[in-house]
Order: structure tokens, then C-alpha cells, then sequence
């Protein structure tokens, strides 16, 4: 099956192990063909034109959106086409914290990637919102030991990642739901690690905001998705300003359009949302029971051999209960880079440093860590070259 | 083909530890890092009224092309005048464009850096650190 | 020549007459190859990784920053990658508009483009930023003639279109750029739609920002550029928080790295900056006095063409002096919507309605006008299909 | 191929004028507009107090659609009681999807606009301005 599924990405030659895809995953031929196709047989902008072009790119581009939806569970109007993860964490950093008044608080977590915690440190400059820290435990997932205390009734948002991007660890999202709506606060999950692992259901999850990006999606980059509920995506004020989110505009004064189109300013990224749904129709097409064991018995492989490694130490669950196929460590006595480096001369690829989670590197006091991370394409082959490569920098480097 | 990164001569620079270590008195002194992979130098010198480094201790938290980087530093600078700092600088500059010269002498060892982008930085982080004490 | 530059835009046919390029030009084999060869053989993100395809990800974007600087004329750190021209100008009010203070203000024109202008809106409200506007003339033309009264010491920038993408006026730099500086305000350039139409020389200009975006100038969607003079760029706050932008992260605090990284959250959209390395790569090759004189000799044709036609207005300048082969008419007792629909049939791609002015249609009393425009493939038969397709437009409607 | 569009039907629809203009002394007026493309559409209905529509005016600043559409509107309801404007509404909405049925009537003419997106809006306009006079 793996093999079946690899031939479809023909970046994945024989000679590499490509063990990278937390920073971004590699594309399908059926993502590589769905852009080409826009691109030299449908090519225009969208929304307002009628001629044949036009009306083709803007079918291609609300068809984009249904097949994002679908792969989600959540209704088409729901969804935000953004130039990525990062740009929706922001727009909610905005447009939600435009809802917030001084002394309302958000909640975050140790683990966060830059992304889930700078746009709410400028939030929290500008608008006089405190900031709240769940603490990671020594597994590297977020402890959610102290939730009940963190949470009261200035708190209006939660929003954590849905999966580490260096620990793997899988939030408890029940738990957080749960709690949240105690004091009625929202809850936003940072899914740039878990939407790459299988479809979600985004209404049974019972959250209120989620967000992630095209690239490690198997979609091009430049394209991120927020959903959001209905009464929220209503409720806030435009981010960006620009044609196409506009009702009604004067020089002085303008209105706004109805959400989505609210919060999509100017020219969106067309040909890489078309390329996002495409990767969520194919993403729907695949047999996600077999993938995903595939996935835990290769990370299951990689924690075992990197426990029998002398002076190793991995960043994140040793087992595979709530945790996703990434896998960040350390090597006493060698630095990521250097690892990374021979690593490549042996054919795999790898990431060094900080992962953009520095508090958390902090945390375990690290500078940085080398990161191997799996996705649907990564077969026994992958986790062959990587032991072979360790070996390589042991011999290196030790 | 990166393999030959870590060939013997930088593998030996690096594990040179003649300098390494803050000196006990220094007259100047200067850490830099690099936020991108957290990697930090520090720099200590001891300096004669004449210019001349009696001294130079390094303490690198940083990769092996970083740690070869300080010591070939350290070996280029030790004993010599001001101008020594400026030909160092110089001929890692050659080096990393690629440039083949006798007079790169130890910095010749990181010509296989000239390829890799990503580890450029790397290797300039101790001559960044430095700058500022031999400029002082 | 047209011929040869035509033949390397595949979705060119011969049965499509695209008199649409100021929405959205089309993309020649150029580009389209190579972004294809960056997904197929060196997809990766950027900056932080060590392995092979990680570097030549790295490198090609870089390149692709120097590409588009030299397009320019500046130097590439001074090169900002967006998602598009809406999202640099948004930068800029986000971020220049930090810088400003209650009751300082923002001088624009009553022509501009929503993205021009909603942005302005939205600092105004959110830091009481006065915003002035210049009038247009009868010729569709920014009316200069009050710049001196409308400048004073608190106007602190002055945003306007290059080229209008409604009546093609192309504005005179100069005039605003020295009167701009008695009062020492900054000059941004709106430059969509002048971009598309050949390099640029941007410190002979002497503007402070210019902004444009990839689609209108032959690369993908989702990306933009956003350049401005050091200084600006060093002084500026950043504007979204992320990944990449950062020097040192904490929980409570973080640093910035220096620009352009500052105002590049998150991982950026790879691809489409590589595409738009390529179109301009691939844009300064071409001999442009030539091709200047072709796009001025076919806007002869549509405006002759278009004055004797009873019933039609022109929506801008009738000579082609300081004029972009951009031309919007409206016809007596029809609608745009109409005209465009008949066109298409006619095989004629054109765009109707308000081309996301809304004010500059209102100041003619006009809800929508129907707009052609040329790019460096129009040629003969574009606009001879153009006149048919008109003549069936009056034979069925009027 | 968007020929089609613009066939007879639709352009005597559109060029029909009997219900064109304001009524003087309407019981029930709504106006709406579609900001994208500036279009506006306002309908006056003289209502009976049996609900019979006793007389309907329509003003229309838009395109052939939507003027055939609002001529459409007025001929399937004058005259007749509130069942008509949803009658009218479930019509449209089966020629808007593509389907054939012999109960479509005059709104058979629309058939062809099911294949262009962009214009669906066109033809429903003049029913989003009708919908509060009937339902109110
Ligand atoms: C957990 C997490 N959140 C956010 C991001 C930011 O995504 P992007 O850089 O695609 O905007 C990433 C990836 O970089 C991530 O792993
Ligand atoms: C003059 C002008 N400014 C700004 C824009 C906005 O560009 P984009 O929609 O690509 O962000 C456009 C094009 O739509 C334009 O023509």
C-alpha cells in the first residue's frame, strides 16, 4: 500500500529517505496536476468575472473550498481561505482579540510553535490581554493538571496545539473542551501537525476555531484554511482590508461582506487553494485505518531503536498512545546541525534547532534538537536509511 | 557528498582544545549568537600594549564547523598583531565564495562549506563573536 | 515578436481573445516550469534546514528575492515577500501606521483600488488617522492640482495607484514625490498595474514603499512584494507574529530578526515567490521598447475603435499619454455583466462592473463599466475579435 | 456558447415593460442590491386583502437577467394569490439547478444561466427584493 502511495510523489526517489514532512510534505500528482491544470486551462481571477475563464477558476476555487470542508465536517461558508497556518493564527489574534477587552486573558501552553504564541504576545501588547502558560511535563505534552485553575471567566480563548510539532504529543481535547466551557472561553487548536494525519471531524471535536496550512498538507505553500463557527465568523471584524471582503465602500466609510469573503482580502491564492482541495479530495480517497498503523509502527520503530541508542534522549511520549509520528531528540555530545548535515550525506532528511518552539527547548534545557517526522509515503526504507545514518554520525562525530 | 564537511582536518580543528575555554583575565571579551539555531560564541582575548593577542580563549555552544571555525581562529590570531584578525577574516570570506588560495592557509579546511548555504553562518559565528574585541 | 512571446503561454489559443490581464495575467512556460521544477525536484521549507532539498528550497527563494529586486532595481534585503499586493498594503498600514500618531494623516485619491483605500479606512479607526483624498479629473486622472493645499505637516504618507486599474492613468511620480517632501511625508505607489508593463527603476522614482502582486505580473497567485527603503523597514514594528520573524522567543517576550525576516511570518508561499523570481527573471529579458510600442499601438486601436462606437464613454484618458493600455467604457443602455457575457460567447475575455472602485464609478455616477486590458501577448487579433465581439454586443442588446 | 443566454425569450422578457416602474400607492415595497455588481432591484406590490396581488411594479438598475427576471416575477404573480410567489420561487430554483419540468413556465427561459455560476445571482435578485413584500 505505502509503496502504491509513494509512486505518487515524484520527488521520492529510492536514494531518499525523506523524514521531514512536519516542515513541509512532499505533493502528490494528483496536487502537482490539479494546479498545472488551473493554471494553463483556467487561469483568471475570481468572483467577478463572467467570462469562461473567469467562471471556471471560480468554480475551481468554490469547488477548493467544499472539498476542504468535506475533509473537515464543517460546512463550506465556514471556511477561511488564508496564505497559511501562521496568517489564520493571526487573523484570530485580530479579529477574536478585537472582541477582547484589557484584562481578558488567553490561554496558551509551553509547547507552542512561534506561530501560536508571537501573534497573541503582539495582541497582548496592543490591547492590554494577559497571557496565561500551561506548563509541559516531562513527556512533552501539555499538562493539563493545572486547567481547571487557569481557567475562570477573563479567560475568553484557549488556544493550543492540536499536535506538538516536536513532541508528537496528541492534546486531550475532550478534556480541554470540557473545562473551557466552563467559563465559557473558546477554544482555538493550532492543527498544522495533526491535519496531515487523517481527516478530522471538526463538530465532534467541538472546538471553536481551528487552523492549519496548505504545505504540510501535501498542498502547495501560501495557502492556510481557518474554519470557525458561524456566530464567531460573524461576530468578528475584518482582518485585512481590500477588494473582494467589501460590501459597500465610500471614501470615508465601508461595509463589509459576509463571511468568508469577509476575511478574505484582495486576490486569494488561487492556484494553491485548488491545489489544498485537491490534496483534501485525494486525502478523502485513502484507506486512513492502514495508513495510520503503517505510521505508528514506523514511530514505533524509530522511539525503540533511538531508546537503544546510547546517549539519546527523545523529546516527547515514548509511547505511541495519543502521539503523532514525530520525533525530535538529542545526542549527547553533538550538535543538530552536524547530525542534519551527515544525515543528508547519508540520503535522509532531517531538521535541526528549535522547531520554532524555543520556550519549550527552554524547558528541557536544549538549544535545539533534530526533528525526524513521517507522513503517509514514509515506509521501513526511511527508518533503514535513518539508523544506517546514525551509525554514520556516531561514528562521526562521537 | 556533504560527508565531506567532516573531513579530518575540520573534524581535528574541532576537536582542538588548545584554546578552548574562557581565559581567567581577559581584556576584552564579546559573545554573539544566532537566534536562528541558538548556537553562541564567546570570545576572550588578552592583548599586549602593542597589539599583539598574548591570549585567546573560546567558548563555543555551537556545531562542529562552528567549534573548527574558533579554533582555526584562535591558531590564526594567537601571538600576532591586529593585522592578523583582518587577514583571518580575509581569507575565510575567499573561502567561503569558493576560492582556492594559498594564503587561506588553515581556513583552507571549510572550503566544502562554500556549497552549503545553511552552514555559512556557521562557520562565521566565531570571526562575528571576535570582531568586536580586535576591533576595541 | 508578439507572436514568439504568445506561443510561451499555453493557454493562449487562438480562440481566446484575453483582454483580461489586469485581473489576472497569464502565466508563460517560464514560470509555470519553474515552479513545477521546485515542487517536483527541491520542495522543502526554507531557512531553517540543513538537507539537500531543504538548501536548494533555500537558495532558490533567495534567488527568487534577488530576481525580483533586480526588477527593481534595489537592493534584495530590501525585498518583503506577501501574499499579495492587498497584504503589503495592509503591511504597510499595520505597520507604518504604527509609527503614526492620532491626528496625523494618510493623503489618497478618489480612484483608488478598495486595497488601497479599506486598509487606510481600518487605521483610521483604529488610531484616529486622518485620511484625505485627492479628486480625480474628467480624464480619470488624479487631480494634483490641490496636492499642495491637501500637504502639510501631518501627512505623514501618500498612497496611490502608479496606474489606475480602472481608467489606465499613470500618475506623476515626480510632481508628488517632490511636494511630498516639503512637508516630509513618504510616498507609497499602489504599482498592480504598472508592474506588468516593464522594469521599474525604483530609486530613480524616488518613492519610499511600492507594492504590487504576483498574479498581475505572469506568476501564480499568493504572492506579492512589499518594497520600502531601509530605514522604513528597520523602523517599522513588525506585522504578523510567527515563525521566521523572530530573533528570541519567550513566553512573556519576544525579539525581532531583521528585515526582510521581520515581516515574513511563518513559512512563505515557496513556490509562488519562486514563480515570481521566475516571470521577473524572465521579464527583464524581453525587449520592452518593442513591446511598449505594440500595448500602446493596440490601446490606439481600442480607444479609436471605442470613440467611434455611438453610445460609449470612456472611463479615462483619450490620448495615450501617460496612459497603461488599461481602458474601461460604458455603453448606453446596457450593462457590463451583458456586454462581458456576449463578448465571451464572442470568445473575448473581458471584466465588468466596478473593478473594485467603488467611489471612482460613484464620482462618475456610473455603477460599473466594462474594462479591457492588454498585457505583452495582446495583439492584433485580440482586438479585431474585440470589435466583433462588440458589434454582436449592439446587435443583440441595443 | 453564452449566446444562448441572450435568446429571444429572455430578450422579450427583459424588454417588456408592462410592469416596469414604481407603482404611485404600493401597500408593500422592498428594494435589495447586490454590492458586487451594483445591481438594484426594487418591487412594489398593491396587495389585496385577500392577499390577491392586485398590481406589481418593479424598478430595475441591472442587467438583462435580472430585468428578464423581475418581468418574470411580474407576470407570474399579478393577479393572483401569495401561493404564486413561492410557486415562482420553487420554479426558478429547479431552472437554476437545470431541471426541465413542465411546471417551470415562463421561468423555462432562465434554463441556460444554470451553466454560469457568475450570473445566478442576476436572476435571483429581483426574487430577494420581492420575498419581505410577500412575506410580510
Ligand atoms: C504546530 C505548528 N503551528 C504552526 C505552524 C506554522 O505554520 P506555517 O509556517 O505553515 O504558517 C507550524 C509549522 O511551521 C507548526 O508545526
Ligand atoms: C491598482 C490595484 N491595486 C491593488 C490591487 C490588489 O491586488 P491583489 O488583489 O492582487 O491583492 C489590484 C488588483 O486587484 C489593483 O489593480
Amino acid at each position: 500500500m505505502t509503496q502504491a502511495l509513494r509512486s505518487q510523489f515524484p520527488i521520492l526517489t529510492p536514494s531518499l529517505a525523506y523524514l521531514d514532512s512536519a516542515a513541509t510534505a512532499q505533493m502528490p500528482l494528483a496536487v502537482l496536476d490539479a494546479v498545472r491544470a488551473f493554471e494553463t486551462s483556467s487561469r483568471a481571477n475570481v468572483k467577478r468575472g463572467v467570462h469562461r475563464l473567469a467562471e471556471a477558476a471560480t468554480d475551481a476555487y468554490a469547488a477548493a473550498r467544499s472539498d476542504v470542508a468535506a475533509y473537515l465536517g464543517v460546512p463550506p461558508s465556514e471556511i477561511v481561505f488564508t496564505s497559511g497556518c501562521t496568517a489564520a493564527l493571526n487573523l484570530v489574534a485580530h479579529s477574536f482579540g478585537a472582541l477582547m477587552k484589557p484584562g481578558d486573558a488567553v490561554l496558551l501552553s509551553a509547547l507552542e510553535h512561534h506561530s501560536n504564541l508571537v501573534p497573541w504576545q503582539m495582541l497582548a501588547a496592543r490591547s492590554g490581554i494577559e497571557l496565561r502558560f500551561l506548563d509541559v511535563d516531562a513527556e512533552g505534552r501539555i499538562d493539563l493538571s493545572a486547567l481547571e485553575t487557569k481557567l475562570d471567566a477573563r479567560v475568553k480563548l484557549v488556544s493550543l496545539a492540536h499536535v506538538s510539532n516536536v513532541t508528537g504529543s496528541v492534546l486531550d481535547v475532550a478534556s480541554v473542551v470540557a473545562t473551557a466551557a466552563k467559563v465559557g472561553a473558546r477554544v482555538l487548536l493550532d492543527g498544522a501537525q495533526r491535519a496531515p494525519h487523517g481527516p478530522l471531524d471538526l463538530k465532534t471535536l467541538g472546538v471553536d476555531f481551528y487552523a492549519f496550512g496548505g504545505h504540510k498538507v501535501f498542498a502547495p505553500h501560501g495557502v492556510g484554511v481557518l474554519w470557525a463557527r458561524r456566530e464567531l465568523l460573524d461576530a468578528m471584524p475584518p482582518f485585512l482590508g481590500g477588494g473582494e471582503m467589501i460590501a459597500q465602500v465610500e471614501l470615508a466609510h465601508s461595509t463589509w461582506a459576509a463571511a468568508p469573503a469577509k476575511f478574505e482580502a484582495g486576490t486569494p491564492p488561487i492556484g494553491a487553494a485548488i491545489g489544498l482541495g485537491a490534496a483534501c479530495r485525494w486525502l478523502g480517497t485513502l484507506p486512513w485505518a492502514e495508513i495510520a498503523a503503517t505510521e505508528a509502527r514506523l514511530c514505533q520503530r524509530l522511539l525503540d531503536g533511538l531508546a537503544a541508542t546510547p546517549g539519546v534522549r527523545v523529546l516527547g511520549p515514548q509511547s505511541l498512545q495519543a502521539r503523532a509520528p514525530v520525533v525530535s531528540f538529542a545526542l549527547e555530545g553533538t550538535h543538530p546541525h552536524d547530525i542534519c548535515q551527515i544525515m543528508d550525506s547519508a540520503g535522509v532528511a532531517l531538521r535541526g534547532g528549535h522547531h520554532c518552539a524555543q520556550p519549550l527547548h527552554k524547558r528541557f534545557d536544549l538549544a535545539g534538537t533534530t526533528r525526524a517526522s513521517l507522513a503517509l509515503y514514509s515506509d521501513d526504507s526511511d527508518i533503514d536509511a535513518f539508523f544506517a545514518g546514525l551509525s554514520k554520525v556516531r561514528k562521526i562525530l562521537l | 557528498m556533504s560527508d565531506a564537511l567532516y573531513h579530518d582536518a575540520i573534524l581535528a580543528l574541532a576537536k582542538d582544545r588548545r584554546h578552548a575555554g574562557r581565559l581567567d583575565a581577559p581584556t576584552h571579551s564579546h559573545t554573539s549568537d544566532n537566534p536562528l539555531c541558538g548556537d553562541r560564541v564567546t570570545i576572550d582575548i588578552e592583548r599586549a600594549s602593542d597589539g599583539t593577542v598574548r591570549r585567546i580563549g573560546h567558548f563555543v555552544r555551537g556545531c562542529v564547523l562552528c567549534q573548527a571555525a574558533a579554533a582555526a581562529l584562535a591558531a590564526s590570531v594567537e601571538g600576532r598583531g591586529p593585522a592578523a584578525f583582518a587577514a583571518a577574516e580575509s581569507a575565510l570570506a575567499r573561502v567561503l565564495a569558493g576560492q582556492n588560495d594559498p594564503e587561506n592557509g588553515v581556513w583552507a579546511a571549510f572550503l566544502p562549506v562554500a556549497r552549503h548555504t545553511s552552514r555559512l553562518d556557521c562557520v562565521r559565528l566565531p570571526l562575528v563573536a571576535a570582531k568586536p574585541v580586535f576591533e576595541a
